[in-house]
């Protein structure tokens, strides 16, 4: 356990990767704001590039730009999970707009965010006959 | 270089929390917003230039705009959980015409 | 029978005389979508089903907090962080830093890896937020009446702000240049499509704002947009088409990569960094436009 | 190379181009390139599908001009082109049947849009059937998830606002669990393409280091997995969407994109995990379990429903409760009942949307049952189709459903603890199935009322074509099975080498 404990605090980025992530994924599933919920999913997923980035690092190394008269001695950090990170950012922001054009639509038909509140609207009118 | 690192992982997770506990959706914005920025900074010291202008450009920059442009379009900038109680009676009108 | 029952329950009991049934019981149409709160369960049921979205909620709190001390083990368990020996240091992502410079004729890893090694994912990342448009327009025009916009004097009136108005004058074309540079350097230095992109959309979007959108609907045409966006996808997927029918077929690479280092290298790098950057920039402001004004 | 093994990538990238196309193009032209479309790729599926047939063999398409760790790759086997020529079918098929209800459900300005998604998700299919590595599969399942958002979100009124949010908060909490699943599996292995993949998970399983991030890494995909494809616990958000969806819509996102998301789960447990690595962290067992409380819960579930389509679309996330159980069953022949299963899901649940509708036109639109009474009287051939299309869901022998439940039973003795649970679980399904389906098969021959105040409709017989299409194919299917079990038999004998 203690071990286990030491890894994980020489994985700190590690450590702050899934910190970000459960904060994400907490306000994301229960927060009732549907704006904060979108704010939730981009954080979940900066915690999950943020894991991902990590894993790319080498200590000492330098970024995978070559300069032109590059020497031997130069180790570069892999560039792969750079590149994946890219597409992520790009998917996340997609997403993103995509939930918040979501978000508008749903306060310009029923004048609230409140999910939870949306649900009860929704049974409440399903009660008072054809919608 | 290991404790520049620390103090920005302290700054983003601080960021994110508030983020959450905050009431006032324009203020999640603009942490979401500053979250961003040290995030990009992150990235450099992770010796990812490519993902640091990336971040700055998209998740400060665009994101921070359309999540501004939301609050903007739903008329939400400066209005709290009281404001927001207010609204919901108004939709349980709204919902039972 | 009792009238009340509903046809189900005489199918459970076994009375197929189906048609008295539903002959006799002019059941009132329940309304549309109905069936959260079936009429007809037993109490336990009914009280179950009040229970249960709470009992819901705690569960997946539960099942949260089980998750994520499980990630936390397994970030226990990864590769120890920064080591070099680490198994995703391997003969793939050597080949990529040691011989991307005379393969793929770019500096930047990073653009040589997703533009020429895993094109295809890359192919498939453009289209997410060409993808993401389409969905946002659909959303965003929906309705036949056009939902009233805050009026304009709402917006704060930058133009007629002096300093504003003349910074602006100032920036943009700074911010235009560099997004430039950033698009078309994308394989010598950091940035590329992505990035580039939505550096010049800023500068389109800060003419909206402070020009008023208005006019810059009429500056920048909608079909403008929508057929640079249209030219610039397409030929990105052409291109890398025949780059991926020439690599299966063993044809050789008829685009040289040129002098590293040159601005004009890289084969396909400089002109595929371009088209995604043109793409990204008109998708980021048609995203702003749809967000303010409700139409592109 | 011959020619025909350009043809998986031609027609990914043709669904792209075509997408594109239908942005750009006037805007009436939009139905026609996508029907071009998916008729082509359907002919481009059967000609790889009969290439592989004569060969008995996969190949690996290499993407560009760097071999296999550092390029990108596609393979083709049998499994991946028959899906391929099944979905453009399904696809071709329901656009043609629900092509009036998209004139009449989505705004004119916005028609071309649809195509647009239609387009987008036929590519993101093919490329989740085909791709070989994994991260381009994440990518493609974000494009699928948006552009099944949009197909969605295109219809106006009633909840298909909030059926579209619910539908994307689940879809997101998948897409990143998957997400991180592959990054735990990068972390460990270092690799992304699945031949490579499978070799070094099977090293490292081996050598017994990093094992309990493997298993968390594969729990993780498969849990990401499930999500998407509605599997039991995770399935609120499915009734919503398939139901409040315009008709060609539904059929496809019931029909189609679900089991996308199952035949990338199997290509990964297969080819990128290997069988053995994945039995051993035991996620077959709960994939089972799962399976089987899905097909319970929510045949339960479909009984209580008040609506025709959300019974059809509770029923959808049953049968999606056997593909899992297939999957989780762990054998070839579990496996080979799955995909059976899809075949069989995808041939019969569009054709009940399409008859379903046309049943709910005939009665003014309602969807409610007292109002579907004697709705087959009013229109005979939707009335016909829909009593096939349910007595096929029942399990009725010489239809389609028969076949993979028939399969299904026969594993089932084949395996140890697992076969009474499976038995009670296929029996019960479908008992409960006869209860709901064979009840509305019923309901709508009931003789109408005097005063009823429906009129019939006269019937246009070209829009049952794609109907009646299905029914054949199911009838074939449900005849003379053997031939279809012997081919995916050997596709999936194929994908593990």
């Amino acid at each position: 356990m203690a071990a286990m404990f030491d890894h994980l605090l020489h994985n700190y980025e590690e450590a702050a990767a899934i910190a970000l992530l459960s904060i994400g994924f907490c306000m994301l599933l229960f927060d009732r704001n549907l704006l904060k919920k979108v704010i939730g999913l981009d954080i979940m997923n900066s915690g999950v590039f943020l894991l991902l980035a990590d894993r790319g690092y080498i200590a000492g190394g330098k970024a995978p730009i070559m300069a032109e008269a590059a020497s031997e001695a130069v180790r570069y950090v892999n560039p792969i999970p750079a590149g994946l990170v890219l597409v992520g950012i790009v998917v996340s922001v997609s997403m993103s707009a995509l939930m918040l054009a979501l978000t508008v639509r749903v306060y310009q038909t029923y004048r609230t965010l409140d999910v939870d509140h949306l649900y009860m609207l929704m049974s409440h009118r399903r009660k008072g006959g054809r919608a | 270089m290991t404790v520049f690192r620390v103090i920005l992982l302290i700054g983003l997770v601080g960021c994110a929390i508030a983020t959450a506990i905050v009431r006032k959706p324009m203020q999640a914005v603009i942490i979401y917003s500053a979250f961003s920025v040290v995030l990009a900074v992150l990235w450099i010291t992770l010796e990812a230039p490519d993902l640091a202008m990336t971040e700055a450009a998209v998740g400060a920059g665009v994101t921070g705009t359309l999540l501004y442009l939301t609050l903007r379009r739903l008329n939400l900038i400066d209005q709290d959980e009281a404001h927001r109680e207010k609204m919901r009676e108004e939709a349980d009108e709204h919902g039972k015409v | 029978m009792a009238k009340s029952d509903s046809p189900f329950r005489c199918w459970l009991r076994g009375e197929l005389d189906l048609s008295a049934q539903l002959q006799t019981a002019e059941m009132p149409a329940p309304p549309e979508g109905e069936r959260y709160e079936p009429r007809h369960h037993p109490a336990l049921i009914r009280m179950i089903a009040r229970q249960s979205h709470r009992l819901y909620v705690a569960l997946v709190a539960v099942l949260c907090a089980v998750l994520f001390t499980v990630l936390l083990l397994t970030a226990a368990n990864l590769p120890a962080y920064g080591d070099g020996e680490a198994p995703t240091n391997n003969e793939v992502s050597e080949r990529y830093v040691n011989q991307g410079v005379e393969e793929t004729g770019a500096l930047n890893a990073v653009a040589g890896m997703m533009l020429d090694y895993r094109a295809f994912n890359t192919l498939g990342e453009s289209f997410v937020p060409f993808a993401a448009l389409c969905a946002v327009t659909v959303l965003m025009t929906r309705g036949r009446r056009k939902h009233p916009l805050p009026p304009e004097a709402d917006y704060a009136d930058y133009y007629a702000d002096p300093i504003v108005h003349t910074m602006c004058k100032v920036i943009i074309p700074v911010i235009l240049v560099f997004g430039t540079y950033v698009l078309v350097n994308g394989h010598l230095s950091p940035g590329g499509g992505f990035s580039g992109g939505a550096i010049l959309s800023s500068a389109l979007i800060i003419y909206a704002m402070v020009w008023g959108d208005q006019r810059a609907h009429g500056a920048i045409r909608e079909k403008t947009v929508r057929r640079t966006m249209a030219l610039a996808m397409g030929f990105y997927v052409v291109s890398k088409t025949c780059s991926f029918y020439m690599g299966a077929n063993g044809m050789p690479n008829p685009i040289s990569a040129g002098v590293p280092g040159r601005i004009f290298s890289a084969g396909l790098i400089l002109p595929l960094n371009v088209a995604v950057g043109l793409a990204v920039c008109c998708t980021m402001y048609s995203f702003y436009m749809f967000f303010r004004r409700g139409a592109l | 190379m011959s020619v025909v093994q350009n043809f998986p990538m031609f027609s990914i990238v043709l669904g792209l181009l075509c997408a594109i196309a239908c942005f750009a193009a006037p805007r009436a032209w939009g139905r026609r390139i996508t029907l071009a479309l998916l008729l082509l790729s359907g002919v481009m599926q059967g000609c790889v599908l009969w290439y592989c047939y004569v060969n008995q063999a996969s190949y690996r398409y290499q993407l560009g001009h760097y071999p296999a760790p550092w390029g990108s790759e596609l393979t083709a086997g049998l499994l991946e082109p028959g899906m391929g020529l099944l979905f453009s079918v399904v696809m071709l098929l329901s656009v043609i049947g629900g092509g009036r209800h998209v004139g009449h459900d989505v705004a004119d300005g916005k028609q071309h849009l649809y195509w647009v998604a239609v387009d987008l998700t036929l590519a993101a299919l093919l490329a989740m059937c085909y791709t070989d590595d994994i991260f381009t599969a994440y990518v493609f399942i974000e494009i699928c998830t948006i552009a099944a958002c949009a197909l969605l979100a295109v219809r106006e009124g009633g909840r298909n606002l909030i059926a579209s949010v619910r539908y994307m908060v689940f879809a997101l909490i998948g897409s990143s669990l998957f997400l991180i699943g592959v990054v735990f599996t990068y972390a460990v292995t270092g690799q992304l393409l699945f031949p490579q993949l499978r070799q070094a998970v099977a090293a490292l399983w081996e050598a017994g280091t990093y094992r309990f991030a493997m298993t968390v890494a594969i729990a993780l995909m498969t849990a990401g997995l499930a999500v998407k494809s509605g599997c039991f616990p995770f399935h609120g958000w499915l009734p919503d969407a398939h139901s409040q969806a315009t008709t060609a819509s539904s059929c496809i996102l019931s029909g189609v994109i679900v089991k996308g998301y199952a035949v990338l789960l199997i290509k990964i447990i297969c080819r990128g995990l290997g069988a053995q690595v994945f039995m051993a962290t035991g996620a077959q067992n709960v994939l089972l379990l799962l399976g089987l409380g899905g097909m319970v819960w929510c045949s339960i579930d479909a009984i209580f429903a008040k609506r025709l389509k959300v019974m059809i679309a509770f029923s959808s996330a049953a049968q999606i409760g056997y593909i899992f159980m297939g999957i989780g069953m762990g054998t070839a022949a579990g496996l080979t009942a799955a995909v059976l299963q899809m075949v069989s899901h995808a041939i019969t649940k569009p054709m009940l949307f399409l008859a379903g509708s046309q049943l709910s036109d005939a009665s003014h639109g309602r969807m409610d049952f007292p109002s579907l009474r004697g709705a087959g009287h009013r229109n005979v051939p939707a009335g016909i189709l829909f009593t096939v299309g349910a007595l096929s869901m029942v399990g009725v022998p010489l239809l389609a459903g028969f076949v993979p439940k028939l399969y299904f039973a026969r594993e089932a003795f084949a395996l140890g603890w697992q076969r009474w649970p499976v038995l009670l679980g296929l029996a019960a399904s479908t008992v409960l199935n006869v209860l709901y389906f064979l009840y509305t098969a019923v309901l709508i021959w009931l003789p109408q009322e005097a005063d009823c105040r429906f009129k019939p409709v006269k019937p246009h017989w070209d829009e049952y074509l794609p109907g009646f299409i299905f029914a054949g194919l199911n009838v074939a299917m449900g005849i003379h099975p053997g031939p279809l079990a012997a081919l995916i038999d050997r596709a999936v004998a194929l994908l593990g080498r």
